[in-house]
């Protein structure tokens, strides 16, 4: 059951990892591109913690952890830069 | 203290440049400049300390953080690299005093960079692993662009972004070609990987010679061979004097590499033909390509800049001929050509300064204040570097030109001769109008400062006293090929399959890890 | 899978020389990054490709090649202060040279130089 | 063992939830008509989605290594922090760059001040279309859709 | 206590630093409490300069009851929201809105924009320079003033009164 | 001993005269005399020896390995040429203290021709050929330094330029000569290359040495067609004239022949190009001589002529013919330096040197007109003076050799011919300087006659002692010159040298006949002069000089020009071409592949691993396209980066992908910080074909580089891991590998890569000094930047997250020796924290809340790294050699401790340190004021 339902979230993740992507390439401005490379950060913390779970092992969760803080801050640093240019004033 | 000696090169300048910047701030520029020609003075002892303990022929390594290799990095001095070491050091005391006389408050850092850069170079020197190698070329390339760009302006910059864009892209096939050899091999150590690509099947052999290939491509640029030399003139043209000085060691690094990787690591592999194809054709392309370039030159800095080439053309040309004379011969001439380009290109910027504003460029002129100082500087130079006797250019072409043996590679001949001969008359164009044709009334101002002229002497003296003592030099350098001709000797001593082992190991202290 | 992870290498060199091929700095600078993305993954390969097999005594029951790895990160770190240096000399360069092409040049007959 | 099986039904439950989340998130910024749609999906959707999926492999660990693995809830905390701030922040920054919305939008227009939306310098490009200029054609549209 | 508070300035957050580390090294251990302990006190020590005086939390429980009331609305937000993006049928009726603020303090303003993105159908577009108001952008709205009202009652008041402010 | 002794004092009597400058002219000259006449001592007191028919002669080894020996000797040849550099020189030098005007630099002037002087001594003394040529072209160095006294005069300049050229090329060509000799004899040294003359002839590249060295000859004694470059260089002072020009240097070629003579003559070849050369060019130069108008001109084509009939006698190669040349060395050089001392001295006193401008001179310069007169009838080689005995040997020898077979009659007619034209141009010197009226044009007519008298003594002394002197050979030519030229011909010869009859009178024979048409000749040439300048005026001269200068100038010019085209400062190309060599050799590499797919098994794809390679292609093609769209483009990337982290997760590589996603988010910060100041959409210039070059490169560099991956993935290697694997807990006490390889095993790569790192820092620092920057007001559709500098969530949330992320990047850094993480990660993570400080903040705010010195920190980092290296040298242990134990603690357990912890918080603080060094720094640039609404 565990195997068929983290199955089932994976393609889910990768589906919508897809759908991200058509988004970032569809545009059709920049803060639509934006967020779809933050939505794509974000679900590969999915992706990361999900192939945790398949691969029975936490070694690479301190890299979700990265994502989760860092997609952040240069998601920020964008949304900065189409405000002010400038991002460190 | 004394086993640590191999470490030295690399860790005093290291220490150097964090004194040196952690004062930056806080003591006047007058101690900075006496602290930092004292570690570059010291640097020289020591650097002479090694050539005096390789000249002996053994072999000296170091295992740093007491991991031997083939698995720890281990620094490795052999005649070519104490050379090499002390080439650089001697280079670098002429440069750092030029410096101090202002060159050095242009822009901020120059001292601490001046010694990271030394660090780099004396790491490349020194190093027996290719990663190793690797990261000691970043640090000197990047010491290097800090010291291009100091003092700023158009011409710098613009020169600049193409030295290390190019470089940047040279990086990245540098890596390509380690994942090739590290991939194929399953080593790093440079003797461990001669000991693997001498036995290996086909198949893995073929990547090698494709990853040797490419490391040879890499090295050529920052040697400067021809498709790859373009970036050269401009650079150091624009570089500020103490430095352009210092980088006619840069290429020589690039030399060393190849000359390194090709008789340890490929010296009897199927990369090896290839290899002296390369080298050959482009360095004699180079050779021509400087000369005419030495013609077509407009400004002092320029000419230098093709001179260096020239001597790169040369220097590569007879690393192709592969034969220890022809060593023998190029390590000669090695340290005679990277002293004299250095010491040019310092008297450039003294002609410079005393034209006000006519520079380096080859026009006429407001006659020079101090011209019979100049023009004497600047005739032992240029009589030097043209290979003209009595110095030691003469004879290190000269020697190179007896090495040639098949006479299929006569061609390097006429070539060399042609190059002479074109240095000669471009450099005689350049002095007379530099010297002679000039107008009325003088300038005062850029009086050569004390530390100037001792900069430049010092450079300059390289080139009698390489020719007094060329007996023992030319000894040495015969030694030094016949060391690289013999890359077994290295990988027994080091990897310890010969029971004749006479090397003394730094690492005597044995045993289990700490 | 081996292909594939070269298709990738491959893809990410050829996008990256292509860039570094163009005439203004800033697309210069992203080939570059493209081109250490493809050397890095070219590099980490070269001591082969295991899943599940993190090099970590106790995490793993046979570890991958580490060494490739270490190259790797020094090769990023190196990579990464190239690149912010480069960055840093493009901004210079517009600055000094009134342009960000790459030859300094305004460049309205185009790159064909 | 129903304790296995009950969490083992649960981690399923939250993986497959959290799967679904994340995809309507990202499938409505697939889908969605204007920007300021599509940024509803994934600021809730896909967090949430993560969310889930964390508290599943957070169980899968307690449960399977028998001892407490609560670090994802420091991504959790993370997300849920940072989340928000960039859904403000990109929307604060679509508005600024005056990006087309849906004709159909309603609600009483707040008056966008200039310290909302950047101003133009020149004359923008013909491309992206901004109702909130011209006051009459807005009125117009919203009409139309209200009636 | 002034040198309590020299040197433990924001109880709580040393206390949130103290079960994060915990969290995160996974153990019970007397030396890593003793670890933690100390960072909780030394970062807060260190980011002190970066923290503008804070509101203090007057009534925790209040705050527990508003952090699962969100917690339940980002849940029913979510299944809300999923439901308009997966029929097809359905049309959304976006829209903007300007919500007049009442809260003065940026924590608690900071509070509310954040719940209110993570909430039902709305996400915050701009606060405006002076405080006044916020804009939101609504995913689905039928009564722009029931909207109004209802963030309002659910949220803001909480917030005010956790804070009293 | 004392042959060492010879150069020696002439290379100390360099500096002597330098040094004593200043204390006065005549002290100068005096001091500097010194030497010269010590050497000459020194050499005569060989001469017994020496005329004995002995070899003098010294070796001390040098450069063995070159084949270079510091080897002197001195047989009759040297000996002649000793006697002429030392003896004429030393006249030169004191008639030069008299010559130069008071304000001329003589101390520099003296030392160039010590110099010189040296230098032709050494050629003449050196027993090794590398040393031989070194001398030589130590001449030529020095006397482009003499030609170019008078620098500020252009004809000097090119004069000298063009002498340097010349004779420097000459000198190359020998080398290459040399060095073949050298090969085919097996030997440098002298004594053994003229013993091994057989070996040399045999050799199969005789024919090239051959040519060679008559080139490196030629071009020295300025024979035809090298001749021309002796003329200008009469811009000399005429000191300098009179001793390179007439008595050494120009005899430095002649010698050269006479010298090898015994290795490389008596073969036809030799013969031939000796004689042809050497009658081409006595005829061709005499000629001149009759048409020039410049005094010194005329004795320059003299000169020329001269040493084509020295050649000339090389060439006809019979032992009298080599004694008559060595004889005519020693002549040439008597009379000729004391002509070029009197015209000196008219030049001097008359301020011209115009033939036609002077005449009648004889009343007011007595003795000077006495000095030409001897000398110059030595020079038309009437008797009884030497140039006439010489001369009569050549005629006697012409007529007698079989060179040409049944052409050879011509030879005869052919010096006769040059022997009427040199009667010709000397009796014209003569007459028309000191007996003919002046051929002034009207102008110069209107101007005052010249007002000139015999100078000072010691000008006139020197020139009348060789004009005496060449009285007196031709008087007593055995006394005064027959021991010393057998001696010389013994040398030239390398074999027995017949008995000379060195006489005035031989009787009545054909050489005297002809030498009578000669002179008889001479005088009609002269009388018809005017008729002969016509005719000349029929055939224009074409100036070999100014062929060589335009050929020059053109060489320059193609060479700029392929210069220009070919380093034409585009980047582009440059790395093009980089592209097509790597390209060029890694293909080599590939073709000896023989199959791409190795012997490894291939391992299978799923979902992930097609999502992520096809994200990744998207991304990196993406950014490609997009390039002109910047922004994007970045976007683009990160995807690249997103994925190529996440290959790393999935390759089990977690610390690479938690130091690829740290960077990758400071490497978008950069760039965006770096895209505000850059061009944000440039316009597209592009040409098709441009995109087209580079799309093949990129794709076919992408090919290999993809198939090179392929083929390493598909092979296994038997790989030093195992090692550490193996030794990471014992020997590096961590159980992440990885970390152990940074800090431990390869701890000196890492240490290597912190420089790397703050040294971009300090760079950056350099470049951002300064700078004047464009700040655009609106971003690329022309919106106006917000006003709302730093929203407030941003700015709250960011406070929140600062202590939250300090915490993980403890965390990180702790547990980096036995898990993914380390100092660099927790670094990276420390500096994005305060990088979104930074941004949420702004600058001034942030900085002054964290009052550190970023350089600093990241040169700390560096020290404490170092310091842990150096550390171990305490302990006896290698540099960076790392050391750890457990250790318990009562209540807090077992803990452990490794000194590379050390190292590591050094890597962490040079992180910090150079990663907010470059950042802030750039961020700084633009904290100037903007338009803000916000307060604060």
């Amino acid at each position: 059951m565990l195997d068929t339902a983290l199955w089932i979230s994976l393609t889910l993740i990768v589906m919508a990892m897809a759908m991200n992507v058509y988004r970032l390439a569809v545009g059709p401005d920049v803060p639509d591109r934006l967020l779809a490379l933050d939505t794509l950060y974000v679900n590969s913390i999915a992706l990361i913690v999900l192939l945790g779970l398949w691969l029975n092992t936490k070694t690479y969760f301190e890299a979700a952890i990265l994502i989760a803080m860092l997609g952040f801050v240069g998601t920020m640093a964008i949304c900065r830069y189409l405000l002010r240019g400038d991002i460190i004033e | 203290m004394s086993q640590h000696l191999l470490a030295l090169p690399i860790v005093l300048p290291m220490a150097a440049a964090l004194v040196l910047l952690l004062l930056s701030n806080r003591t006047s520029e007058r101690h900075q400049r006496q602290l930092s020609v004292a570690f570059t003075a010291l640097l020289l002892l020591i650097n002479l300390a090694l050539l005096s303990r390789a000249s002996g022929g053994e072999l000296a390594f170091y295992a740093l953080g007491n991991w031997q290799a083939p698995y720890g990095i281990i620094l490795m001095l052999d005649r070519l690299s104490a050379l090499m070491l002390t080439i650089t050091a001697v280079l670098a005391v002429g440069c750092v005093i030029f410096a101090c006389a202002g060159d050095d408050q242009r822009g901020a850092y120059f001292h601490g960079v001046f010694q990271l850069q030394l660090m780099g170079l004396n790491g490349a020197f020194l190093t027996g692993d290719i990663f190793n190698l690797f990261v000691f070329f970043e640090i000197l390339l990047l010491a290097s662009y800090a010291l291009l760009m100091h003092g700023g302006g158009k011409a710098r910059v613009g020169a600049g972004l193409h030295y290390v864009i190019l470089n940047l892209a040279g990086s990245a096939l540098f890596l390509i070609s380690l994942g090739i050899l590290y991939g194929a091999t399953g080593t790093l150590n440079m003797a461990d990987m001669a000991r693997r690509v001498a036995d290996m099947p086909n198949d893995q052999a073929a990547l090698v010679t494709a990853g040797g290939l490419l490391l040879i491509v890499v090295f050529s640029l920052k040697a400067a061979l021809l498709p790859l030399y373009f970036w050269l003139p401009r650079t150091y043209a624009a570089a500020p004097a103490p430095v352009a000085a210092l980088f006619a060691i840069m290429t020589k690094v690039g030399l060393y590499a190849i000359l390194r990787v090709q008789t340890l690591i490929f010296a009897d592999s199927p990369a090896e033909e290839p290899i002296d194809a390369w080298l050959w054709w482009s360095g004699l392309a180079t050779l021509v390509l400087g000369a005419v370039g030495v013609l077509a030159a407009r400004d002092l800095r320029i000419l230098i800049a093709y001179l260096v080439l020239i001597s790169v053309g040369t220097l590569l040309a007879g690393t192709a001929l592969q034969s220890p004379a022809a060593n023998t011969a190029l390590l000669y001439y090695l340290p005679h050509t990277t002293l004299i380009c250095g010491a040019l290109f310092l008297v450039a910027e003294l002609i410079g300064q005393q034209r006000a504003k006519a520079g380096t460029r080859l026009v006429r002129a407001r006659r020079l204040y101090q011209r019979f100082l100049l023009g004497g500087l600047f005739l032992v130079g240029a009589v030097a570097v043209a290979g003209l006797p009595p110095l030691a250019g003469a004879l290190g072409k000269l020697m190179l030109m007896q090495a040639v043996e098949d006479s299929a590679r006569l061609w390097l001949w006429p070539l060399l001769l042609l190059a002479g001969l074109c240095a000669l008359i471009a450099l005689s164009r350049a002095g007379s109008v530099l010297f002679w044709a000039s107008y009325k009334g003088e300038v005062a101002a850029g009086r050569v400062s004390g530390a100037q002229l001792a900069g430049v002497l010092w450079l300059l003296a390289s080139a009698p006293l390489l020719v007094i003592f060329g007996g023992p030099m030319s000894e040495y350098t015969q030694a030094t090929a016949r060391q690289l001709a013999q890359p077994q000797v290295v990988i027994a001593e080091l990897l310890g399959d010969a029971p004749t082992a006479r090397a003394t190991r730094f690492q005597a202290i044995q045993g289990d890890a700490p | 899978m081996e292909a594939l992870f070269s298709l990738v290498v491959g893809v990410l060199t050829a996008c990256g020389i292509y860039l570094l091929l163009r005439g203004r700095t800033f697309p210069v600078i992203i080939g570059l990054s493209l081109l250490s993305y493809a050397v890095n993954l070219f590099l980490f390969s070269s001591g082969g490709l295991r899943t599940n097999s993190a090099p970590v005594i106790g995490a793993s029951i046979s570890p991958t090649d580490p060494l490739p790895h270490a190259l790797v990160l020094t090769a990023i770190v190196i990579g990464f202060a190239m690149t912010a240096f480069v960055v840093i000399l493009a901004v210079r360069a517009r600055s000094e040279l009134g342009s960000d092409h790459v030859d300094g040049q305004q460049g309205e007959e185009g790159d064909t130089r | 063992m129903t304790f296995y099986v009950i969490t083992e039904g649960i981690i399923a439950f939250l993986l497959v939830a959290g799967g679904l989340f994340a995809f309507t998130g990202s499938l409505g910024m697939l889908k969605l008509k204007d920007f300021f749609m599509r940024l509803h999906g994934p600021t809730k959707g896909t967090t949430l989605g993560i969310g889930c999926v964390l508290i599943a492999s957070m169980l899968y660990f307690t449960v399977t290594q028998r001892e407490f693995h609560v670090q994802e809830l420091l991504i959790t905390l993370f997300l849920f922090i940072t989340a928000p701030v960039t859904g403000h922040m990109l929307a604060k920054t679509g508005l600024h760059m005056h990006l087309r919305f849906y004709t159909g939008t309603r609600g009483s227009l707040p008056e966008f001040r200039d310290e909302d939306v950047g101003q133009s310098r020149v004359a923008r490009p013909a491309r992206a279309h901004h109702p909130w200029r011209t006051k009459a054609k807005r009125s117009r549209l919203k009409r139309r859709e209200i009636v | 206590m002034t040198r309590l508070k020299r040197y433990l300035p924001t109880p709580v957050l040393s206390l949130v630093l103290l079960v994060v580390w915990l969290l995160m090294v996974r153990s019970l251990a007397f030396g890593h409490i003793l670890l933690g302990s100390f960072l909780a006190v030394t970062i807060p020590l260190l980011t002190q300069g970066f923290w503008e005086p804070l509101p203090r939390v007057k009534h925790p429980i209040k705050l527990a009851r508003f952090v699962l009331v969100v917690l339940w609305d980002i849940i029913v937000a979510n299944l809300q929201v999923s439901r308009l993006i997966l029929s097809p049928s359905r049309e959304a009726h976006p829209g903007f809105i300007e919500y007049p603020l009442a809260l003065k303090d940026r924590l608690a303003i900071t509070l509310l924009a954040n719940t209110i993105t993570m909430t039902p159908g709305t996400v915050s577009t701009n606060i405006r320079l002076d405080s006044s108001s916020l804009l939101i952008h609504a995913l689905d709205m039928d009564d722009e003033q029931a909207l109004i009202r209802e963030i309002q009652e659910r949220y803001e008041r909480p917030l005010k009164e956790i804070f009293e402010c | 001993m004392s042959l060492l002794w010879i150069p020696l004092l002439t290379i100390a009597g360099i500096v002597v005269p330098v040094m004593t400058s200043r204390h006065g002219r005549r002290t100068c000259v005096n001091a500097t005399l010194v030497a010269p006449l010590l050497a000459l001592a020194l050499a005569l007191s060989q001469a017994p020896a020496v005329l004995a028919g002995d070899v003098v002669s010294l070796q001390i080894p040098w450069m063995p390995l070159l084949g270079l020996d510091l080897a002197l000797r001195i047989d009759g040849l040297t000996l002649l040429f000793a006697l002429l550099i030392l003896g004429i020189g030393s006249l030169i030098l004191y008639y030069a203290g008299h010559y130069l005007s008071a304000d001329e630099d003589d101390g520099r002037f003296l030392a160039y021709m010590m110099l010189f002087m040296t230098a032709m001594l050494g050629i003449a003394m050196a027993d090794n050929l590398i040393l031989l040529w070194l001398f030589w072209e130590l001449t030529s160095i020095s006397s482009f330094l003499l030609i170019g006294f008078w620098g500020h005069r252009s004809d000097a300049r090119r004069g000298a330029r063009m002498a340097l050229a010349v004779t420097g090329a000459g000198g190359l060509a020998l080398l290459a000569g040399f060095l073949l000799i050298g090969q085919a004899a097996g030997t440098f040294a002298l004594g053994e290359v003229l013993a091994a003359g057989d070996v040399v002839r045999a050799s199969e590249h005789y024919t090239l040495i051959v040519a060679l060295v008559l080139f490196g000859a030629f071009t020295k004694s300025a024979q035809f067609p090298f001749h021309f470059w002796l003329p200008h260089a009469m811009a000399a002072p005429t000191p300098v004239s009179a001793f390179l020009h007439s008595a050494t240097m120009v005899k430095a070629g002649v010698f050269l022949m006479a010298r090898l003579n015994p290795a490389l003559g008596d073969t036809a070849l030799w013969s031939l190009c000796l004689t042809l050369a050497g009658l081409a060019t006595m005829l061709y130069a005499a000629w001149f001589a009759l048409l020039e108008r410049d005094l010194k001109g005329i004795l320059a084509f003299s000169t020329v002529s001269h040493l084509g009939l020295i050649t000339l006698l090389l060439g006809l190669g019979s032992p009298l013919a080599l004694a008559a040349a060595a004889f005519h060395i020693l002549n040439h050089a008597i009379f000729k330096a004391a002509l070029f001392m009197s015209v000196g001295i008219i030049d001097h006193e008359a301020g011209t040197r115009d033939i036609d401008r002077l005449g009648a001179l004889w009343s007011m310069m007595p003795l000077t007109g006495t000095l030409t007169l001897l000398a110059g009838a030595a020079m038309a080689g009437i008797p009884p003076f030497n140039g006439f005995l010489s001369k009569e040997m050549l005629l006697d020898q012409s007529l007698q050799t079989g060179l040409l077979g049944a052409l050879s009659g011509i030879i005869p007619l052919l010096v006769v011919l040059a022997a009427t034209l040199s009667v010709a141009y000397s009796l014209r010197l003569i007459w028309s300087l000191f007996f003919a009226a002046p051929k002034l044009t009207r102008e110069e007519k209107a101007q005052p006659p010249l007002k000139v008298h015999d100078p000072a003594r010691g000008m006139l002394a020197p020139g009348l002692f060789l004009a005496v002197m060449s009285l007196l050979v031709g008087l007593f030519p055995m006394t005064l010159a027959d021991p010393l030229v057998s001696a010389a011909s013994l040398a030239i010869q390398g074999a027995s040298t017949p008995e000379l009859n060195l006489a005035l009178w031989h009787g009545l024979n054909l050489p005297l006949l002809m030498s009578a048409i000669a002179v008889a000749g001479g005088v009609v040439v002269l009388r018809q002069q005017r008729r002969f300048a016509a005719v000349a005026t029929l055939f224009p001269a074409r100036d070999a000089s100014r062929i060589f200068e335009a050929a020059v100038v053109r060489v320059i010019k193609a060479a700029l020009w392929l210069t220009l085209r070919l380093e034409n400062g585009s980047l582009q190309r440059y790395q093009a071409l980089l592209i097509l060599c790597a390209l060029a050799m890694v293909g080599i590499g590939l073709m000896k592949l023989d199959t791409l797919t190795g012997a490894a098994g291939l391992q299978s794809l799923d979902a992930m691993l097609v999502l992520g390679a096809a994200l990744a292609i998207f991304g990196a093609i993406g950014s490609a396209l997009s390039h002109r769209w910047r922004l994007v483009s970045i976007l683009m990337l990160s995807v690249v980066g997103l994925m190529v982290s996440l290959a790393f997760v999935r390759f089990s590589a977690p610390d690479l992908a938690l130091t690829q996603l740290s960077v990758e988010v400071v490497t978008m910060i950069l760039m965006i910080l770096a895209l505000f100041f850059l061009p944000q959409r440039p316009p597209l210039l592009v040409s098709g074909r441009r995109i087209l070059r580079d799309l093949i490169l990129a794709v076919a560099m992408g090919l290999v580089i993809a198939m090179l991956n392929y083929a390493l993935l598909t092979r296994e290697t038997l790989s030093i891991a195992d090692y550490f694997l193996r030794e990471s807990v014992p020997g590096g006490g961590g159980s992440n590998v990885v970390n152990v390889i940074l800090v431990d095993f390869r701890g000196f790569d890492t240490f290597g890569e912190i420089t790397v790192l703050t040294l971009a820092g300090l760079a950056t620092f350099k470049l951002l000094n300064r700078l004047k920057l464009f700040m655009p007001a609106g971003n690329v559709e022309g919106i106006r930047w917000s006003q709302q500098r730093h929203p407030m969530i941003l700015a709250v949330v960011s406070q929140i997250l600062l202590p939250l992320a300090l915490l993980v990047s403890v965390y990180i850094f702790l547990r980096g020796h036995n898990q993914p993480g380390g100092g660099f990660i927790a670094g990276l993570i420390t500096a994005t924290a305060l990088l979104l400080q930074y941004m949420a903040r702004g600058h001034d705010w942030t900085r002054a809340r964290l009052p550190v010195s970023y350089p600093v920190i990241a040169v700390s980092g560096l020290a404490v790294a170092l310091a842990t290296g150096v550390g171990s040298w305490l302990f006896g242990y290698p540099f960076l050699t790392a050391s750890f134990g457990h250790f318990h603690l009562p209540l807090i357990g077992d803990f452990e401790l490794a000194s590379a912890m050390l190292f590591d918080l050094g890597v962490f603080l040079a992180v910090v340190g150079a990663t907010l060094m470059i950042l802030v720094n750039l961020g700084r640039v633009t904290t100037i004021h903007r338009p803000s609404l916000e307060e604060r």
